[in-house]
């Protein structure tokens, strides 16, 4: 066992906690803390994983901008934890056997997965596998030049669809406004 | 742009509409002000590093000012009779008056039918007190008046503001009995 | 000697083990340092007296007072010990993680910033006047002869840009806080920390931009070795050369960054009582003050390192100094090492101290001057500045 | 009655034949100083201070001794009336001492407010002022100082025309006259000397129970209602930090016109030392709903055994509540009782034909008007009840002791602490409500001071129905008025 995927494995749980908390919480900002936490640890696995450029564009992009305005706008709209507290859908059983079978299906994956292989943590170590090094994978030169060639057009083609998503909710809220004078 | 004042050579008028890129940005503004205070800093450390004060201020309360105003409205002293009774008849004029409202006055029967009226119970709360001299104009029989001295007023713990009718007479200006007709200064 | 323990090399571990604990110490006694120059600088300046009435008897009647600093040992102790007053109503979940979120980037941010270049130990403690110390010196040598390692704690990839990432966790602390507290002025200060600090991460961002251009990397130990190269034979590179104006909107940035005057406006105190940290008392409220005052210093640790040569002396290589007249001066590695630590202090303290001075010379701005200063001067400068950089680097100049 | 036209300040006004000229202005808006004349005295005209001058007279005539007559027309505003002011003011203060600041009267003295509103002079008088009496006991109650007195005589006019006891005169003469009893005479035995007090135009008679107490303006006056007698009087109850300085009449000319009794005040300014306290079941303290739980589910249960015993101190609101708690109840033993009775011991006055009352409790008649069918606790049977509700002191031991008792009462007496429970209520000063005298004039009266105990009457009665499932008629004294 080595201490990289020690760590490893431990941010993958707390990024599971995180999403629990998410879903779990019954006040938004609590839940928005539980997606904070998530992202967090999602940046502690790429940071790991060698991927230094991910894990920070991750910390500075989800963590430090989307997610202050989330809480930004939490903390104004002034919300109880009543105002969403719904009993159970009639379908929380149906869902809850869905993510239960899909659970397994992972879990009995990444089994298989891990059964043949004697080494595969040791293939996950740092010091066993140099070829893995910032200046080689991870580093901003390479993902610089992997999202400014070969990914671009699915980059700005991501960034033409958030637009549109803008425009949207633009749109579905200059509706509900017109609606609410006419009141 | 910004207009030196006739006269005020330190002082510059500055007229918003017109305001250059070098104050809009403030940089001039800020280099200027932190220009002073570091001259001052400097100076003062200098007299520090030298064992010499820096600071014009005192170090209260060990310093008085020297320049202190005979005028200065310090703690109050109640004024006695020549019995060593206060000259207070319990008027409550300075407890009415007081914006603080740190006056507190009892007030019981006196043996003198031609005094009528005493203090039985005169407290002040010199910690409430904001020392305005407004008790001191309003008493009919100059019976309150204030020290210049401020320094005894220090102190660790509330409740030693509190002046009672035994502390404020501790101090022993005594003037002639006439209650009703004002004070002679000289006496 | 290649000790292994889960994969980590034991000797390394040590070593950034006793390198990050000292980093840590450090910026603890720098906010120390930093709180006592805020009572005593300012009255300094102010021709006052300042902080000097807590003190520790001695015998003989007299009193060990340090010139105020034992001032910063009773408020900690007062703080400690007294009432730890809370909110009648408040989130306690929020309230209580609010201060690690304030807390915890303030010192993790310098984990990428250098304090020195190479040590090697066994090279070291090989010097004259270091010959003194026990144990050590044999120790290196004999077991350790190749060994080195940088003066920093981490040396990532992405140095400068983890800085942003940390500065921008921050930013949850003020909001958790205020809307925690269940108080209009802590509400306030929350919103106003939370605007300032995205509207002024933009330009702080912009601001680093053109040094990144220049010197081709993102590697905070890269930029720092970069400024020490020479420009026409005699100046060296240092960020405030090569970028004058991205210095000062960095400067402004940042301290509107780091919620400091004259940009206090999420804790004005005539306004909003203590903004985000009103309801906050005793250790908490300590913690959110001690926060500050690291935040001060790590702004005067970022301005020496991407503007001031970070811990390089001017001329100074690894082996001495190399004068632009040609004129040599050999430094065994221990002075080098040592100068190196000495610069980046000198450095760092003179900006902290140049930070404490604008705080009590300044007024504060008004809200709208502090949105207007950021967006539409602020950010236009430092776009236009990357622009020409941009412009300067292609054209292959510089 | 005959009405006549007369013009004052070029007014025209018309009032009944017969109407004193000072009257007469005042109800029109023209206000004439005055020391001597009261509404409710017989003038003197011995003050000047109302001298007013009418056309076709050769002199000023003093206005308090003039009845209107048809035709006349009258000046109080030119400057030779203001000229007669000042000289009178002058006049009455060559001999004042001006010891405003130990005066008690000071900020409610008619000759302070006259003297600032009308003259404003400075003092032209260099000679000594005449010494007379400062400290002079007219008995225990009141105290006089002959050198404040003006000599307006409404003091002897009172103990002649109110009090009838013809106590007070004035002696000697000129500017040796003072006021004065018979000797070896005190004031003590006359029911209404504090009259003389609050009549007083300047500080010259003072009560002893306020003197030295407070200065006037920092008294918080309320207008509330004697709870003395079943005359209720009405009275200004003046309070500071939640004390009752002093207790005055208010002016009504249909029940008590300026005048109230000494029992009066006294029933107010020293508070009854068995003022009942808490909430308690078997003498243990409970928690108030817990109280008013169990006793609703007693009430219930027990309806036809249960007696309910009325207090006359109850106001009209209290009542109206209680009526609808019976009525909802279906209880039927319901009596009055007198919550106090006369004792010759306290030297309190039975009865007289000015204000005295015999009938002690002041809603006696607010208790008969809501319960027309109760009747005397002494006609009770005592055979037919298990439980009684015991409202007030004062109800017959003998009548109840038998019985378990729920006692409400704001004093502790005997059948208190037979109680199993006890709700402590609160007296007439500290609550809002309102009284009906023997006369069946209904007065409203407001909360002087806060009591000591948390729950009064009413709210006990409200949160009673509330726990039987009934909506009460009104939570407040105001929502009860409206709801009638």
């Amino acid at each position: 066992m080595d201490f990289n995927v020690l760590m490893y494995i431990l941010s993958g749980l707390v990024a599971i906690a995180g999403g629990l908390i998410l879903i779990i919480a019954k006040h938004p900002i609590r839940g928005a803390m539980g997606l904070l936490i998530a992202m967090l640890a999602l940046a502690a696995m790429y940071a790991i994983l060698q991927a230094h450029s991910i894990a920070v564009f991750q910390i500075i992009i989800y963590a430090g901008a989307i997610m202050v305005l989330i809480i930004y706008f939490i903390m104004l709209l002034d919300i109880k934890s009543d105002d969403y507290r719904r009993p159970f859908s009639k379908f929380f059983w149906l869902g809850g056997a869905f993510i239960l079978l899909l659970t397994i299906f992972f879990v009995l994956k990444l089994y298989f997965a891990i059964a043949g292989q004697p080494d595969v943590f040791k293939a996950m170590s740092l010091s066993a596998n140099p070829a893995s090094s910032p200046d080689t994978f991870g580093g901003i030169e390479l993902f610089s030049k992997g999202l400014m060639s070969r990914y671009l057009f699915a980059f700005e083609f991501v960034s033409t669809l958030l637009f549109a998503a803008i425009v949207a909710v633009i749109s579905i809220v200059q509706l509900d406004w017109k609606g609410r004078k006419n009141e | 742009m910004a207009y030196q004042i006739p006269n005020f050579p330190d002082m510059e008028y500055v007229d918003r509409k017109k305001r250059g890129l070098t104050i809009q940005v403030y940089y001039r503004e800020i280099f200027r002000g932190v220009w002073i205070t570091t001259k001052h800093f400097f100076r003062n450390l200098w007299k520090w590093l030298t064992f010499r004060k820096g600071g014009v201020v005192i170090l209260y309360p060990e310093e008085t000012r020297a320049d202190m105003s005979p005028n200065n409205r310090g703690r109050h002293i109640l004024v006695q009779r020549s019995n060593g009774q206060p000259r207070c008849v319990a008027c409550k004029m300075c407890a009415t008056i007081c914006p603080a409202q740190c006056i507190t006055i009892e007030a019981e029967e006196s043996e003198d039918p031609k005094i009528q009226k005493r203090p039985q119970v005169f407290e002040i709360d010199l910690s409430h007190c904001i020392f305005c001299g407004f008790c001191v104009e309003a008493c009919p029989v100059d019976a309150i008046r204030m020290l210049p001295e401020t320094s005894e007023l220090v102190g660790y713990d509330r409740f030693r503001m509190v002046y009672d009718k035994e502390k404020l007479l501790s101090w022993h200006p005594t003037v002639s009995d006439d209650v009703v007709h004002g004070y002679n200064p000289n006496a | 000697m290649e000790a292994n323990f889960l994969g980590i090399n034991m000797v390394n571990f040590w070593t950034y083990f006793i390198l990050a604990g000292g980093i840590f110490v450090f910026m603890f006694m720098m906010g120390a340092v930093m709180s006592w120059s805020e009572r005593k600088q300012s009255a300094v300046l102010q021709d006052r007296i300042g902080a000097n009435r807590a003190s520790i008897p001695l015998p003989f009647g007299k009193k060990f007072a340090m010139w105020g600093f034992i001032n910063n040992l009773a408020d900690a102790i007062k703080c400690l010990i007294k009432e730890d007053f809370k909110p009648k109503v408040y989130d306690k979940l929020m309230y209580n993680l609010a201060i690690f979120f304030a807390f915890i980037p303030a010192v993790l941010a310098v984990a990428v910033i250098p304090f020195a270049g190479i040590v090697k130990p066994a090279e070291f403690f090989n010097v004259s006047y270091l010959k003194w110390i026990p144990y050590l010196p044999e120790y290196f040598a004999k077991n350790l002869p190749d060994y080195s390692f940088k003066v920093q704690v981490a040396d990532l990839n992405v140095g400068l840009l983890f800085i942003f990432a940390i500065g921008g966790i921050s930013v949850f602390g003020a909001i958790l806080a205020g809307w925690s507290s269940n108080n209009k002025f802590s509400m306030m200060g929350a919103l106003r920390a939370a605007s300032q600090m995205i509207s002024y991460e933009v330009s702080m961002g912009l601001s680093l931009l053109g040094l990144i251009f220049i010197f081709q990397t993102v590697n905070v130990w890269d930029i720092v070795q970069a400024q020490n190269e020479l420009a026409w034979g005699w100046l060296p590179k240092w960020g405030v050369f090569m970028q004058p104006l991205a210095m000062f909107i960095f400067l402004a940035a940042a301290v509107a960054e780091n919620k400091r005057m004259p940009f206090d406006l999420p804790e004005a105190e005539s306004e909003i009582i203590s903004g985000y940290f009103t309801e906050y008392s005793g250790f908490k409220m300590l913690l959110f003050m001690f926060a500050e005052f690291i935040e001060i210093v790590f702004v005067a640790i970022m301005l020496t390192t991407f503007f001031f040569g970070g811990y390089t002396v001017p001329y100074m290589a690894a082996d001495g100094f190399y004068f632009p007249w040609g004129t040599y001066v050999h430094l065994s590695h221990a002075t080098v090492v040592i100068l190196q630590l000495i610069s980046f202090h000198v450095k760092v303290f003179f900006f902290a101290w140049l930070l404490q001075q604008a705080r009590w010379s300044l007024p504060r701005f008004r809200y709208d001057q502090l949105m207007q200063l950021g967006w539409r001067i602020l950010l236009p400068l430092a776009i236009a500045n990357l622009i020409i950089t941009v412009i300067i680097v292609a054209l292959g100049g510089l | 009655m005959k009405e006549v036209t007369l013009t004052v300040d070029g007014k025209k006004i018309t009032v009944p034949a017969g109407t004193l000229l000072i009257d007469a202005c005042e109800q029109n808006g023209i206000y004439i100083p005055r020391f001597c004349y009261h509404k409710h005295l017989f003038p003197s005209g011995n003050c000047r201070m109302c001298l007013v001058t009418i056309e076709k007279n050769p002199k000023p005539q003093p206005s308090c001794m003039t009845p209107v007559a048809d035709g006349m027309v009258v000046h109080t505003n030119t400057p030779e009336v203001a000229e007669i002011r000042k000289a009178v003011l002058e006049f009455i203060l060559i001999n004042h001492p001006l010891d405003c600041p130990i005066c008690d009267k000071a900020g409610e003295c008619m000759l302070q407010d006259q003297y600032m509103e009308f003259s404003g002079d400075k003092s032209r008088f260099n000679e000594t002022k005449v010494a007379k009496e400062k400290l002079y006991h007219f008995g225990e109650k009141i105290v006089y100082d002959a050198e404040r007195c003006i000599l307006c005589s409404r003091c002897v006019r009172i103990t002649r025309e109110v009090s009838k006891t013809n106590k007070l005169g004035i002696l000697e003469r000129g500017d040796r006259s003072y006021v004065a009893l018979a000797h070896g005479d005190t004031l003590d035995d006359d029911p209404y000397a504090y009259c003389v007090t609050d009549n007083c135009p300047v500080g010259a008679l003072t009560p002893t129970y306020f003197r030295f107490k407070e200065r006037v303006w920092y008294l918080h006056k309320t207008p509330s209602v004697c709870a003395g007698c079943s005359r209720g009087c009405n009275i200004w109850i003046e309070t500071k930090d939640n004390v009752i300085y002093r207790v005055r009449p208010r002016e009504n000319d249909a029940v008590n016109k300026s005048w109230m009794c000494d029992f009066g005040r006294e029933y107010y300014i020293y508070p009854p030392k068995n003022r009942a306290a808490g909430v308690k079941i078997n003498h243990r303290a409970v928690d108030y709903g817990k109280f008013v739980s169990e006793v609703a589910s007693l009430l219930k249960e027990h309806t036809k055994e249960t007696a309910f015993v009325l207090s006359a101190y109850a106001t009209n609101e209290e009542l109206t509540l209680a009526k609808q708690l019976t009525e909802h109840l279906g209880i039927k033993g319901i009596f009055h009782k007198k919550d106090r009775v006369w004792q010759e011991s306290t030297g309190e006055i039975r009865e007289d034909d000015i204000l005295i009352k015999e009938d002690k409790t002041p809603n006696m008649a607010g208790v008969k008007n809501a319960f027309p069918d109760a009747k005397d606790i002494n006609d009770m049977v005592i055979s037919d009840f298990k439980y009684a509700v015991v409202w007030g002191p004062g109800a017959p031991l003998d009548k109840v002791s038998g019985l378990e008792l729920i006692v409400i009462s704001a004093m502790v007496d005997q059948v208190w602490d037979k109680a199993k429970y006890n709700l402590a209520g609160r007296i007439s000063a500290e609550k809002h409500g309102s009284f009906t005298n023997f006369e069946g004039i209904t007065q409203d009266f407001r909360r002087a001071i806060k009591g000591e105990n948390n729950y009064d009457e009413l709210t006990f009665f409200v949160d009673l129905l509330k726990e039987l499932g009934v909506k009460p008629i009104g939570r407040t004294v105001q929502e009860i008025q409206n709801a009638k």
